[in-house]
């Protein structure tokens, strides 16, 4: 394993000039049971060519964040507040006509179920062509031939034929990769993938991660992968965040995140993650209790009644004052930075191996 | 796609059969016959005995179907003339040849059922649609309230009151009847109007419904946000793509609707005073007059299978899921 | 109900562990408790101020036509006798058989007016003519609708052999001389079941009316649900629950059946006055109830004939149908929207 | 007549469904004139005078002319269904004889003047011909210039070529008086092809001297001949037109107008017809250009046009349907439509038949003939203006009517007497509750009657079990001897005025047989004695037999407790003149019809 304590560079200040930036998000949803804060003041930046990994368990809010990037919500039931600036763009206050423009075009999405996402009833091929014609003015024929070059580009064989067929003649994989051809014909500059792999099995998962780091140096386009699966995100992202009950604890490059987190639900997050050359016989240690309840959630530190270390902390800041997050390398916790070392140090770094 | 067709036409073509076969011997099951209610005061069994012989009711009833069979095929001779090809025998109250009334009828059947789908599918699926994109706002409770409301009345309650203020006290209208399209496109409109707007007033309040909901629920499928994360245009969106999705049972409650009027729309008929089918159905199982029942009961059948098989491929058509079984 | 692999984030999770809550949590206002998918309905529907406003009008109907008889002893008239010919109400109908007095003979003793030609009372009247035409409606539309449900079900998800020939069998009876068959119907009835010199007695009529609309009721509603299965049956979720080993019927009861509500209710509203009014149909055209016993789709008839000397005589009848038909469509509404969630505002 | 199954055979096709099932518009509900002044008892005593038989002179054409008469334009016709027949053999049914009298001529016919005295007038025949040898022995002679619409000259020939294709079995539906008269009761096996074949009637029987004169030899003196041939069953078929089935849709006409459009069950268009001679008709005028007949407007419109009198409906009449009853009070309380109205007693009289074979005892069949609240019975039927209660058995309309006849006391209790029906079924020791079942036509007025004769037999303790029958076939099943009824209300009309075509048909006691029309199956030697006697007595003397038949009829044996007479009444439009009430057809007078502005 690596050293402990080796800190790369000071990451480059996260200006204004990064790609996409969020400023202090917050989505609520209104529904029969009350007021649901699904995204609660989050705030991140995702640099040209970077990947940024967004981590967290169900119902942190990780989609909804991605969601509200490319304006999908529901507009009667959510009410957005902060900023989003994509390219230099404001997202949150655009028209529906120019989001019409952006999305598909400057920013894509790739979905996570691939069976429900496909519309059964157009052929794969015009559904792909579709955003590419919109977009570009292409003809039906220039369309076609994009199509085709996708499929082919996302690995799918004899293009020319299956482009006509319908989704539910797809194997999974397959609709996942043309999924992505549909996300990627129009060359965007911000790729969200929702969970793109997590309903494929490994072998297929491992191509579509390759797929898209190719693809990524080819257009150079930045990218926002979602997940819970901590394995796919070390390999694949720059940029790592971590979210809980709707905004983000910990941040980071991958390598300091997953090295040296400071979090205490990152180290939960860590330790009950599978090792490969990990011990057997030695049981993986679950985080306690479920994901809080976005309806009225947990006061202060919406960790506190998961944390076992609330009691490090002087007082009971960790049940009232809600941590905030610092710029670049940070982590919204209570406990101070030699505290967060220490106890990694003995505690959780062992159970690591 | 044409093995589907053919096993389904020689399955209509089965089911007119037996319906054929079934009318005819309920027929028989009825106690009253033609001649007793044809013959005048002077009801002598003997007169009845040449009614009966006149119109051939006095041959054994499976000759009679077979004969009645036959003459669709191939025509049949009378001594009121041949009766050609699809030859539905000669009517006993009106004497004339069943098939020429029929045909002479269907005209109108046909401008009212034309001019009514025309009319509630325009509206009721513009109105419902209309509610569905403006789901939640006034709009929609006003559009889904008002289909409401009509949905409640029915036929021969709205039509008079139509009738009274629109022609009887007011006389801005003439009676509604039947000018036909080749004479006079602009007489036969005008002359239809009123029964077009009562057909109207109820029949489009199910569409209106049904185009709501199934398009709300449409709209929260995954496949249209996936859609509009294209960038595609909303409005493009919800007539491509949700659109799509809710053809299904709105096809087939027009497959139905269509179905029905075409036999013959028997209220909108009589409360207007206007000689369709509908009223022909209704005189001939009234009266007991074999051959026109045959006549017009088939007609209508032909019709039902038609469409029924019509609204099966179109289920292929818009769901490539759905296999032609 | 919803897709197996929902995606987080949308619907609130709701479902919270019993236990943390409980340890840590001190100042929460109510246990959370758990709720089935039944009581999330009850709870959606009760917000649904218009659901619950019809409801009360629909169960309002079935009460006072259940309680004809009652209300009818307490007003002191019955919808039999002919009051025109009692002694104590002489000048009832005039010269044209029509009632005197205005508003078609409304008065005290007459809350709703007289009936033309017979002056029978017609608030009582028209309660009995509830009686018999809603409960009838009622049982004749549920026996359609769940043959028409169970057939079209069938068909549309087994498919194959078995789909076509449930779909000829629909075919044939959709193409079924229906008038033709209530005409035959009837006398085959009272030839078999009633000796020649005595009166058909009611209950045999209102079993052969049930019988005959049912027989003939059915094929709509089976055709329609078909046709929603059919690309249902296609869907993801469907599968997944194959491969998880579900039995053919407990798919078709748990994965179809709840995703066809929408379609079924709608039909399902609407088969209920035309019901009634063929009722009315029936015994116009000499096969239904026979006069003495009141119909209310007959009240109707009698009424259209009579509308312009006696409007007020249509308008009780009419308004009854109109604001019954009304919540009952409203009713069916909301009980879809608190059913499926997903079509929320 | 037919009996009363006319109005509701009929009204069997679309009309009833129609007439109940389709609402009347609205229209403002001017003040209630409950005041009812239908046609009184004296109107009938009009009606009821006895027929006189016409010379040659009174024969001799042009019809009288109508004051005020314009000729031009076209009248519009309403009718609910289509006519039955056309071809004159077939024509029995009233609203088909209507329509012979615009295009068929027979030997007679009826002359009536302003006030409604009928005279049997030669048509094509000079005179209302010659008896002799005692009545057994009729003459008749042509008219010159009689020819049919394509100008073919009318023969005896063709007289003789019309009365026998009546034996053939192109025809059954029409009269059989003549035929029966000239050959028995099985008059068919005299002629099994009628003319067709060649062979003809022997001379002995009907015989053709020369071109002009038709001489016809019965076996038993024939007093009301000229009145049989005025019928439109008996209307001149020309032999070289005769196109045996076919003709029953397409008739040549001899009559003022011709047919030139004809679309079954929904309309018809009749011209004039320039090969009629105005001189040789004592009866028709060919005043309007045509005639629009539109067969599918029921009841209910036909009145409502009339009353908005909007557009067409100002040239347009009522053929042989009458108000709608359930707006009877619009049409009679507004002055000025009730202008537009004709009124007068139809030849029907609707009465309670007891099945005397099941209801033995007189003293209860009176008792129920006290019971019945006649006025009640009137209104169930549309009020004062569809009937008037009766008295006795013997329509208005019949010579000898006396309106002061009343034996069950029925004109000064018209809600009939329930004291004095207990009592008498006290004395007859009727028990509580006797089944009692009552047939009744399953129309929406067979039901509203049923209703109150229930409600009277139960006031009287019987236990009341309804039956209804199909409307279509009501008077076959009561008509059977063994039907399982004990009583059914029944209508009978006359055919020509003469109480012969009511008494013997429906009381007469040889008469009694399977199909007949003699439903209560009273067979009493007196009666019937009194009949044979009537029938061979001249009109004159017969009406004192026949109003003995009568009494002893309703008083003695009360086979059929009489409830109420039938009454007419029509609309037309405001621009129709000429317009009033015909005893023969006891419908609106065709033959005078003109417009006031073409």
């Amino acid at each position: 394993m690596t050293t402990l304590t080796k800190t790369e560079g000071e990451k480059a200040p996260t200006g204004p000039e990064a790609f996409l930036s969020v400023r202090d998000l917050k989505v609520r949803f209104s529904t029969e049971d009350g007021i649901v804060k699904a995204v609660d003041g989050l705030s991140f930046d995702v640099e040209r060519g970077k990947t940024l990994g967004i981590v967290g368990e169900s119902g942190s809010g990780k989609s909804v964040t991605n969601l509200t990037v490319l304006g999908l919500h529901n507009p009667k039931s959510t009410t957005v507040e902060g900023e989003i600036v994509l390219d230099g763009q404001e997202l949150v206050t655009a028209t529906e006509r120019e989001m019409e423009k952006i999305r598909g075009n400057k920013a894509a999405m790739i979905f996570q179920d691939p069976l429900t996402a496909l519309s059964p009833y157009y052929t794969v091929g015009r559904q792909i062509a579709e955003p590419y014609m919109k977009h570009t003015g292409a003809s039906k024929k220039e369309a076609r031939q994009r199509t085709i070059e996708m499929l082919a580009k996302v690995g799918i064989p004899q293009p020319q034929t299956r482009v006509d067929d319908y989704p539910h003649q797809f194997s999974g994989g397959m609709r996942q990769r043309a999924m992505i051809a549909m996300a990627l014909v129009c060359d965007p500059d911000l790729l969200i993938a929702d969970e793109p792999t997590t309903a494929l099995d490994v072998t297929v998962q491992a191509q579509i991660l390759d797929l898209l780091k190719d693809l990524q140096q080819e257009f150079g386009s930045a990218i926002v992968f979602i997940t819970h699966d901590l394995g796919v995100i070390s390999d694949m992202a720059d940029d790592l965040l971590v979210m809980y009950s709707g905004r983000a604890v910990e941040r980071g490059t991958v390598r300091e995140v997953l090295r040296n987190p400071q979090h205490p639900y990152t180290w939960g997050l860590l330790s009950s993650m599978p090792r490969l050359g990990g011990d057997t016989e030695q049981a993986l240690t679950p985080i306690p209790g479920s994901p809080p309840s976005l309806l009225n959630p947990p006061s202060g530190c919406p960790f506190h009644p998961r944390c076992a270390f609330t009691g490090e902390v002087t007082g009971s800041r960790c049940s009232e004052e809600r941590p905030a997050l610092g710029e670049g390398r940070a982590s919204a916790c209570h406990l101070t930075a030699e505290q967060k070392q220490t106890i990694f140090i003995d505690k959780i770094q062992p159970r690591l191996r | 796609m044409l093995q589907f067709l053919i096993r389904r036409l020689i399955g209509a073509v089965v089911i007119m059969f037996l319906i054929g076969a079934f009318t005819f011997f309920l027929f028989y099951t009825i106690p009253q016959d033609f001649a007793q209610l044809a013959c005048g005061k002077n009801c002598t069994p003997e007169n009845i005995a040449v009614i009966r012989e006149n119109l051939g009711l006095d041959k054994p009833i499976t000759a009679q179907f077979w004969e009645f069979m036959g003459g669709i095929v191939s025509g049949r001779d009378f001594p009121q003339g041949h009766c050609s090809a699809p030859c539905l025998g000669l009517s006993f109250s009106s004497g004339e040849f069943v098939w020429d009334s029929i045909i002479d009828r269907f005209p109108l059947t046909l401008s009212l059922t034309a001019g009514g789908l025309v009319i509630f599918l325009v509206i009721g699926l513009g109105s419902g649609l209309i509610a569905a994109w403006k789901r939640g706002t006034m709009v929609d409770k006003l559009v889904s309230g008002a289909s409401m409301v009509l949905s409640s009345f029915q036929i021969y309650f709205l039509g008079p009151i139509v009738l009274g203020i629109f022609v009887y006290s007011s006389g801005w209208m003439d009676n509604p009847k039947y000018v036909p399209i080749t004479e006079n496109p602009v007489g036969w409109a005008v002359g239809l109007l009123i029964p077009w707007a009562v057909m109207a007033t109820i029949f489009t309040a199910q569409y209106t419904r049904m185009a709501r909901s199934t398009m709300i629920e449409q709209l929260s499928e995954e496949h249209v946000r996936t859609a509009r994360a294209k960038g595609m245009r909303q409005r493009y969106v919800f007539f491509r793509y949700a659109w799509r999705g809710s053809l299904i049972p709105i096809v087939t409650i027009i497959g139905m609707d269509l179905s029905a009027l075409l036999s013959g729309a028997v209220v909108t008929e009589f409360t207007f005073d206007l000689p369709g089918l509908g009223r022909l159905a209704v005189q001939s199982s009234l009266t007991k007059d074999l051959p026109l029942t045959m006549g017009v009961m088939l007609f209508g059948a032909f019709f039902i299978l038609i469409l029924n098989i019509i609204v099966d491929l179109a289920y292929a058509l818009i769901d490539p899921r759905v296999r032609l079984s | 109900m919803t897709s197996p692999t929902k995606a987080e984030g949308s619907g609130p999770s709701v479902a919270l562990d019993p236990e943390l809550a409980s340890t840590t949590e001190v100042d929460k206002p109510k246990k959370l408790e758990g709720r089935s998918p039944g009581q999330l309905m009850w709870q959606r529907f009760k917000r649904d101020r218009t659901g619950v406003v019809s409801a009360c009008v629909v169960i309002f109907f079935f009460l006072i036509a259940a309680l004809a008889p009652v209300i009818s002893k307490l007003y002191g008239k019955d919808p039999y006798t002919l009051y025109a010919q009692e002694p104590d109400f002489p000048f009832l109908l005039d010269d044209f058989a029509m009632p005197t007095g205005s508003f078609g003979g409304m008065s005290g003793d007459f809350w709703f007016g007289v009936e033309p030609k017979l002056g029978r009372d017609v608030f009582t009247m028209l309660l009995y003519g509830m009686r018999t035409s809603l409960y009838m409606a009622v049982i004749v539309t549920t026996f359609s609708v769940v043959t028409g449900v169970i057939i079209g079900m069938v068909g549309g998800y087994f498919g194959g052999k078995v789909d076509y020939w449930l779909g000829r069998v629909t075919d044939f009876f959709l193409a079924f001389p229906s008038q033709l068959f209530f005409i035959a119907f009837m006398p085959v009835v009272t030839a078999l079941f009633v000796s020649p010199t005595d009166e058909t007695p009611t209950y045999i009529r209102a079993v052969a009316i049930i019988l005959v609309l049912w027989f003939l009721g059915w094929m709509g509603l089976a055709r329609l649900v078909r046709s929603s299965v059919l690309s249902l049956r296609e869907r993801e979720f469907v599968e997944a629950a194959k491969v998880s080993g579900a039995s053919p019927w407990r798919i078709v009861r748990k994965e179809i059946l709840p995703n066809i509500v929408t379609p079924i209710l709608v039909q399902s509203t609407y088969i209920l006055p035309s019901t009634i009014l063929t009722i009315a149909f029936l015994s116009f055209v000499g096969v239904g109830f026979v006069e003495p016993t009141p119909d209310w789709g007959r009240m109707f008839a009698i009424g259209a004939e009579v509308y312009e000397q006696d409007p007020m005589f249509m308008f009780f009848p009419g308004v009854a149908l109109v604001i019954f038909v009304l919540s009952f469509n409203l009713l069916g509404d909301s009980v879809r929207d608190a059913f499926d969630p997903k079509t929320g505002r | 007549m037919k009996p009363i199954r006319t109005r509701t055979g009929r009204a069997v096709a679309a009309a009833v469904v129609a007439g109940s099932l389709a609402l009347t518009g609205c229209s403002s509900d001017s003040g209630k004139d409950t005041k009812d002044n239908s046609k009184s008892k004296e109107d009938a005593a009009a009606q009821s005078k006895p027929v006189v038989y016409g010379d040659a002179k009174a024969s001799q054409g042009p019809a009288e002319e109508v004051a005020g008469a314009k000729s031009g334009g076209t009248m519009n016709v309403f009718m609910q269904s289509d006519l039955t027949h056309m071809d004159p053999g077939q024509i029995y049914v009233s609203d088909a004889g209507q329509f012979s009298n615009l295009i068929h001529r027979g030997l007679t016919n009826f002359q009536e003047d302003d006030k409604g005295n009928l005279t049997v007038v030669g048509d094509i025949a000079t005179d209302s011909g010659k008896s002799s040898d005692g009545g057994k022995t009729w003459t008749y002679t042509l008219k010159d210039g009689i020819k049919d619409e394509d100008g073919n000259e009318i023969t005896s020939a063709d007289v003789r070529h019309s009365i026998e294709r009546l034996y053939s079995k192109v025809i059954f539906d029409g009269p059989t008086f003549v035929q029966t008269w000239l050959s028995g009761a099985k008059y068919r096996e005299a002629l099994p092809d009628g003319p067709y074949k060649g062979k003809h009637l022997p001379d002995s029987v009907l015989e053709t001297p020369d071109d002009k004169t038709v001489v016809f030899h019965f076996k038993a003196p024939q007093p009301d001949l000229p009145q049989a041939l005025s019928m439109a069953g008996y209307s001149i078929v020309p032999e070289k037109q005769d196109t045996k089935e076919k003709y029953d849709k397409a008739p040549k006409s001899l009559g003022p107008y011709k047919i030139t459009d004809y679309k079954p069950g929904k309309s018809m268009t009749l011209v004039k017809n320039d090969q009629w001679d105005a001189k040789t008709d004592a009866v028709r005028h060919q005043y309007v250009d045509g005639y629009n007949f539109s067969s599918t407007i029921d009841q209910a419109s036909q009145t409502k046009r009339l009353i908005a009198d909007q557009g067409e409906a100002k040239n347009s009449i009522q053929f042989t349907d009458s108000v709608d009853p359930a707006q009877m009070s619009t049409v009679i309380s507004n002055p000025a439509t009730k202008k537009r109205t004709i009124q007068g007693y139809q030849v029907y009289v609707w009465q309670l038949s007891f099945n005397l074979d099941k209801m033995k005892d007189k003293k209860v069949r009176d008792a129920i003939t006290y019971a019945i609240p006649n006025q009640s019975m009137v209104q169930a039927d549309g009020g004062r203006y569809g009937g008037e209660v009766a008295g006795g058995l013997m329509a208005p309309t019949l010579p000898g009517f006396d309106p002061t006849y009343d034996p069950f006391g029925k004109l000064k209790k018209p809600n009939g007497d329930l004291e004095k029906a207990k009592e008498l079924i006290k004395e007859a020791g009727v028990k509580e509750g006797t089944k009692l079942t009552y047939a009744y036509s399953n129309t929406p007025r067979g039901q509203a009657q049923m209703v109150i004769i229930k409600d009277t037999l139960g006031k009287l303790g019987f236990d009341v079990q309804a039956k209804e029958i199909d409307r279509a076939t009501f008077y076959e099943q009561v008509g059977k001897l063994d039907n399982p009824y004990d009583l059914y209300m029944t209508g009978w009309g006359q055919d020509w005025p003469s109480p012969s075509t009511v008494i013997t048909p429906v009381y007469d006691g040889n008469q009694v047989a399977d199909g007949s029309s003699n439903y209560s199956h009273i067979n009493d030697k007196q009666v019937n004695d009194l009949i044979a006697k009537a029938l061979t007595e001249q009109p004159e003397a017969a009406a004192k037999t026949w109003e003995e038949a009568h009494h002893r009829i309703v008083e003695e044996i009360n086979p059929a407790a009489p409830v109420y007479y039938s009454k007419q009444i029509q609309l037309f439009g405001s621009n129709v003149g000429g317009a009033r009430f015909s005893t023969d057809s006891s419908y609106i007078d065709i033959n005078d019809l003109f417009l006031k502005q073409p």
